[in-house]
């Protein structure tokens, strides 16, 4: 059960069409180096599913201005102005979804909930083509839950078991996301021996993680 | 146009309590960290997963793995906490954090607000802001009172929302409203300008106070 | 703001008829000096919501046996057998919850959301006067959020703004419960300044908690 | 009466493989962690909140912040990772264990189980086994074919459910059972008794395998 691979086995797994979960927000705590693989190996008509599309020149900007992407689903595009240039010329579709409700759609499918109410989008546009519920008076949209085929991670730490530990804000989505996909790949920044994270600090468990890349490996590709 | 910022933001800094959890929009929400009075203790939530935010840092304090949510470098206080964005968006969706103050394209008389979207034009998305405007307590747009001349505060807004009827107190350079159920109470108003001219200003029915204050 | 307090201002602010939460699993991670406090104060008609009902002697089952409970929401009586017989007597409500549920409605309840759907319960008496919701083709049991007047947590370090970490598994329902309360008091094991504990290892963070009690303190009585 | 629990302990532990994440249940599952192959690697869960739980802890190896499921004081492998109750649940109910252990009051042809309440007698709650049962990718039931003589794998559980049609193999010392769509298949019998011998104190029909082997 060796977790650590080299970034060609990423490349081999890669695939025209798949739907993937990229982590960080305005590419802090963004998988960078994954990003690079999925450009080097091109593959196209993506669904991205990220907090924000980055910048053009780093992040998911760059699957965007690669024009690998399909659709992506996201909560925030200002930064990339080439995003809001494809969907306005019906290249990419957008789907945009409140943060919150957007993590919170990626934990229930990583947790087995088959959806969350949540009061956030009542009476704005988010709530077309929603079931509305209502609970003690209160309305509420049904949100159903996000999965991906790969959930693309960055990790701080990571030991060769799979546990991660995130520094600071670089954590955001990435612990949500590496619950919510078939295959989890961790881009570590740093790789130690198994026990070397203090078992209560460790953010997200071995269980979740399927793949560590980066660390020495980083930059042999 | 600087001053008027600063007027803005200052007036929204007083509304702040000791022990308060206040998120601060990006851009000119965010200058009014710099007017909180040192004898409160504010606890500042960044959307992004952490709370504790200092001053943006300086070249010598930048840290690459912490930014606030605007993807800006900034310090971390004695005590900060980081957590990821399931976290942190049940502290703000679940109705511990105390204020949040945004910007707005329009706000209208029963309180909604629409910050987020341009049809056609500009649609940055609409972030975190859904979800603060619906779970902080209470809710404060800060902004200027018009947009090259048209009114910003409407009886409808005409603009797809943020979220309805969340808002809670109007901060701009002209006065400070406050929603209530009977519409828009204007509390205090700019030194050297008028009621009329607040009123001019603004599509919205402005309720004047009997209270009416200088806004300082 | 100070948040450490003496047992006495505890004392104070315990009511009849409240609703409690209390943090543990089988008593590990029970804040045991909090529970003291409550039989000290002997308030009477509690509603407790916690994993277990602990034991005769330990942890809420002394709660238990000293009858000031009138309803407990738990997903376990095993343990302690004075809570089957009071509640085969008629003198104490139970309701029984699969934990995994019991969890998620607190934490929905912390998390603002009007309520999670959970295929757990499905077919059975769980499901009871609940409302079934569909999602692509599977049955999912509609659960409510469950929130209380004050949650009583166990911490292994709390620093004095209220950071809290939690070692090994004593963290179990804690940090959850400490969301879902309009008041929240953590007992300390240990207290330390602010700032000791790494920013990126604190699981609950100070914003949810009001009161911390022990460390030294604990004793003082 | 300990060799039957031994004999389903270890067939139940053939049933892991490398890498597997296992929960066992209280009492006679968690012996099926004393006959794990030391060729493979498995990692056990306690739904409490951890993975990498070692054997039960002697004496000087206690450490008062550590216990499984079950209350009882457990060591901890090198890389176990500790986490809150919601966390251990996601990982439970969102399919990341690939096998759960249980016993079973009950079990029927239809895969139902029955394990966490005798009405009017025994009420100890069903703690994590509903969302264990519904949420791991796997159910092994493990349990003594009757219990003082009378059939515990029916036609129809009459108890109150843990959950419906979700166990997929059921292992006693008598024989493994997988639960299929046309009813229970008979794979393996223990060695010394008849198919007779399991038909007679099994109360469900019971398909015999073509391939029928013999327990090891």
């Amino acid at each position: 059960m060796e977790k650590v691979i080299s970034m060609e086995r990423v490349y081999e797994q890669l695939k025209d069409g798949m739907t993937l979960m990229i982590g960080g927000f305005l590419t802090n705590g963004t998988p960078e180096g994954l990003i690079d693989c999925l450009i080097k190996r091109n593959v196209k008509d993506l669904t991205i599913i990220c907090n924000d599309t980055g910048f053009p020149d780093r992040g998911i900007g760059k699957l965007i201005v690669n024009k690998q992407v399909k659709k992506v689903i996201t909560s925030h595009i200002g930064t990339n102005p080439e995003t809001g240039r494809q969907m306005n010329e019906g290249e990419l579709e957008v789907l945009l979804v409140p943060q919150g409700t957007l993590v919170e759609q990626i934990r229930a499918a990583g947790a087995g909930l088959g959806g969350i109410l949540t009061p956030t989008g009542i009476g704005t546009i988010v709530e077309e083509g929603k079931q509305k519920i209502e609970v003690k008076g209160k309305t509420y949209l049904l949100e159903l839950p996000i999965k991906a085929d790969i959930a693309l991670i960055k990790g701080s730490i990571v030991d060769t078991k799979g546990n991660v530990w995130y520094n600071k804000s670089t954590r955001n989505f990435n612990p949500i996301m590496a619950t919510a996909a078939d295959i989890v790949i961790v881009e570590a920044e740093k790789i130690v021996e198994a026990g070397e994270i203090e078992g209560s600090n460790v953010v997200t468990p071995s269980v979740f993680v399927n793949y560590i890349v980066g660390g020495e490996v980083i930059g042999r590709f | 146009m600087e001053d008027f910022r600063q007027r803005i933001a200052s007036r929204v800094a007083k509304e702040l309590k000791d022990g308060d959890v206040v998120n601060l929009g990006i851009g000119m929400p965010t200058m009014v960290a710099n007017y909180i009075s040192e004898d409160i203790e504010v606890i500042l939530q960044s959307e992004n997963g952490f709370i504790g935010m200092g001053p943006i840092a300086k070249e010598d304090e930048i840290d690459k793995d912490l930014v606030n949510a605007g993807g800006v470098h900034v310090t971390a206080r004695k005590g900060a906490t980081f957590f990821d964005s399931a976290t942190s968006f049940a502290i703000i969706r679940g109705g511990h954090v105390d204020i949040t103050v945004l910007g707005a394209l329009q706000v209208d008389e029963k309180g909604n607000l629409a910050n987020w979207m341009i049809p056609g034009k500009r649609v940055p998305g609409m972030g975190g802001a859904m979800d603060l405007v619906v779970g902080a307590k209470k809710v404060i747009v800060s902004m200027e009172h018009t947009a090259k001349g048209k009114a910003k505060i409407l009886k409808n807004c005409n603009l797809p929302l943020t979220a309805k009827g969340q808002v809670n107190l109007i901060v701009t350079e002209m006065g400070v409203m406050e929603v209530t159920d009977k519409g828009l109470l204007l509390k205090e108003i700019a030194p050297n300008i008028s009621v009329e001219d607040v009123v001019n200003a603004t599509e919205a029915s402005l309720i004047i106070s009997p209270n009416l204050k200088v806004m300082e």
